[in-house]
């Protein structure tokens, strides 16, 4: 699989953890693509850290307005229904739990839910952003991401990198299969049927548990 | 009460030293004019309270590259890699602040607060030095306000009240600042005699201190 | 995702022990009609948590009279005798908040934070079984957040996404107490199919869980 | 001076504290009469806590507007120039020092600016409202009352009566006389040319520190 198809295919799966009326904060990078598959029946706002409910795509020349933009800094569009608001509200509905669900990348995550994403000691520190405030305030936390960098193993028994949030990352989702951090460790719920567990389970640090209905990976 | 006054009386109150709050996400809301008043001024050993440190060419990352901040205070500095080299270099310092948390200490300080317990940052770098208040099994970290000299804000519109009205993503900061540092400067697109309507003005004008016409 | 539902409904979800949150100060700006049926209905042994008790014959003050509360937490109840007797003879527990506080307390909820630290109630009677923090040496109370199964507040109009505008000093409580329960329902003088203006819409509709169409 | 006539001269000596741009918050009873004497040349706000900047007088009867009321629930107006806010917001205002002065009466207050009002033990207590947060968060606190009860000294050594907030209060005004609350104790400021030192001294607990430059108390 090329990477944007990967990419595809990965945001195509986090689509279906969608639900009508979810308020929905999807990060930079791969997960934006998870707006592009949302069911045509399900009803779902997305939220914009910069100060808006109603995140749409972008505008047309003549409809450019400098003043909307999200949080990357880009012109946007705000849907119907949309509301614009200031940081401090912004974060209220993130941090308070009216964000359903968010979706991020990692550098690490593991089998305690805790995930790595913004810095790498040595490197230049962006910053975190908003990151840690999602994380910790979302209902579900999804990561979304490629199951290896380079080969090299992301899903680990304990992130080495600094957290950016402790214990708060629900489900995995990767070009391989979809796993669920539980109390008991990382439970393979789907399989991508191209791997076999074997394989998945060679480029995972933790053992997967594998789950009692264990389920073939549809988009 | 005359609180209209010419971007030049505004930057000429800011003295070498001053913590500042500037407003806007990634330059969009930032007060432009006044920022590039600051730079043309060349106020140094400043501090900036901001949501970001803009671009090299836009917003108050013109201020970074002027070296005229030797701290910053901000949630993210990515998009201006001038602060990341000062950083590294140890010409600024850095303090890197969740998002949320950051708006929040701004608004404890305008609203009189001496801090609050968030979750945000627990277990992390940011726990590092800060007090962790266990409730109900939960765990916090306390988060001190952030107090400033001065609060340079945009908004889309002032009456001569110093009342505010804002537009699309623009507000951002802008309004959580009004009102928390000593005192408050607004940029402005429109400027009105006449008052706003009460039940839709948004920031009080209790909060700003004064009101600069802006160009863009 | 229809948020407008028939009173009837709204109050039917309501069962007996809740904690309710409701919005109004002296029964200005409260849900009077989500009150009436609930006064009709009788749902017994709540919580009310409320500016004030409101009137014997207005506002939160007829489910004081028709004994549905067995807690109120206010931060006056003078205005409504039935409730200082409730609380003299030993029927209804009263707990006594300072009005800043209790607003800060209720935002808490919304905004998922673990608590504040304020000067208000230092040295008196507001302190006692709270911690007291000391910072740069002034003394702070930790106020923690109030939570509540349900908040019924009051908006002069809304849309069908729950986007909120709210007229004159009506608004108080109500908009603070949007999103600080698990469920929060409103009352409106105007529902609106179309859409608010997103720059002045006032409480964003993901605070909002049901609509109700009141009748003054 | 008949009882009017004293609660008129108070409200009329505290609004000479009054500065052009003052934002001011009147507490009931006596404090509200302050309102009636603003001088002429100075533009001041009066905040009312129940969620506005602008209070201005009760509205005529086609003027009237049901959502408009005063801390008291009385229908109201707002002036030109003020704005609707919520509770939050008003308490920020408040908490935050961005009321420049507030005005109560007082059951008791002490040298140490110690004031109780809003409570009697045994008697029912009808709660203390905003008090608490106006005494603790305003810039300058004057307490404006009769100097005594029916004959009873109010203002003592030490408030015997459950404090509304310890350390607050910064000037007390009276019909005898101006006191201001410093580290030192109560320096009488101001005289009433109607009393004598001695008599003012007979009805205040505390040892009054009479200013060197005492001077008359006009209105």
């Amino acid at each position: 699989m090329d990477k944007q198809f990967v990419q595809e295919y990965i945001a195509q799966r986090v689509a279906k953890e969608l639900h009508d009326g979810d308020v929905v904060n999807l990060g930079i990078g791969l997960p934006t693509l998870v707006a592009n598959y949302v069911p045509h029946d399900k009803a779902v706002m997305f939220q914009s850290e910069n100060g808006f409910v109603g995140l749409g795509p972008t505008p047309s020349e003549e409809n450019l307005d400098p003043y909307i933009t999200n949080a990357g800094g880009k012109p946007v569009t705000i849907k119907t229904g949309g509301i614009f608001f200031d940081s401090a509200t912004s974060f209220g509905i993130i941090r308070g739990g009216h964000v359903d669900l968010t979706v991020l990348g990692a550098l690490q995550v593991d089998e305690k839910g805790n995930i790595a994403n913004y810095m790498i000691p040595g490197k230049m520190v962006p910053g975190m952003g908003g990151a840690m405030d999602l994380i910790s305030g979302a209902r579900k936390v999804i990561v979304a991401m490629e199951h290896t960098a380079k080969g090299s193993v992301k899903i680990l028994k304990d992130c080495t990198l600094p957290l950016t949030a402790a214990n708060e990352v629900n489900l995995i989702v990767t070009e391989m299969g979809v796993m669920e951090v539980t109390e008991k460790g990382l439970v393979l719920k789907e399989i991508n049927p191209e791997f076999s567990i074997e394989e998945v389970q060679a480029v995972t640090e933790p053992t997967l548990i594998i789950a009692e209905d264990l389920k073939n990976m549809e988009v | 009460m005359n609180k209209l006054i010419s971007i030049e009386e505004a930057v000429s109150k800011i003295k070498d030293g001053d913590v500042l709050m500037i407003g806007g996400f990634l330059s969009v809301g930032a007060p432009h004019n006044l920022i590039d008043a600051l730079v043309a001024k060349g106020t140094k050993n400043l501090t900036l309270i901001c949501n970001d440190s803009g671009f090299v060419d836009s917003g108050v990352g013109k201020l970074v590259v002027n070296k005229q901040f030797s701290r910053v205070i901000a949630s993210h500095i990515g998009t201006n890699k001038e602060t990341g080299r000062q950083m590294m270099e140890g010409e600024t310092e850095v303090i890197l602040t969740p998002q949320g948390t950051l708006a929040e200490q701004i608004r404890c300080s305008c609203y009189g607060l001496g801090g609050f317990l968030t979750r945000t940052g627990v277990g992390t770098i940011v726990q590092e030095g800060k007090e962790v208040v266990e409730i109900d099994g939960v765990k916090y970290l306390l988060e001190k306000p952030l107090k400033a000299d001065f609060a340079l804000i945009f908004a889309h519109k002032a009456d001569k009240y110093g009342n505010l009205v804002y537009h699309g993503a623009a507000q951002n900061f802008n309004s959580v600042m009004a009102g928390a540092a000593t005192t408050t400067i607004v940029e402005v697109l429109e400027y009105s005699e006449e008052a706003l309507n009460p039940d839709i003005a948004e920031t009080p004008g209790v909060f700003v201190n004064y009101i600069v016409k802006g160009t863009r």
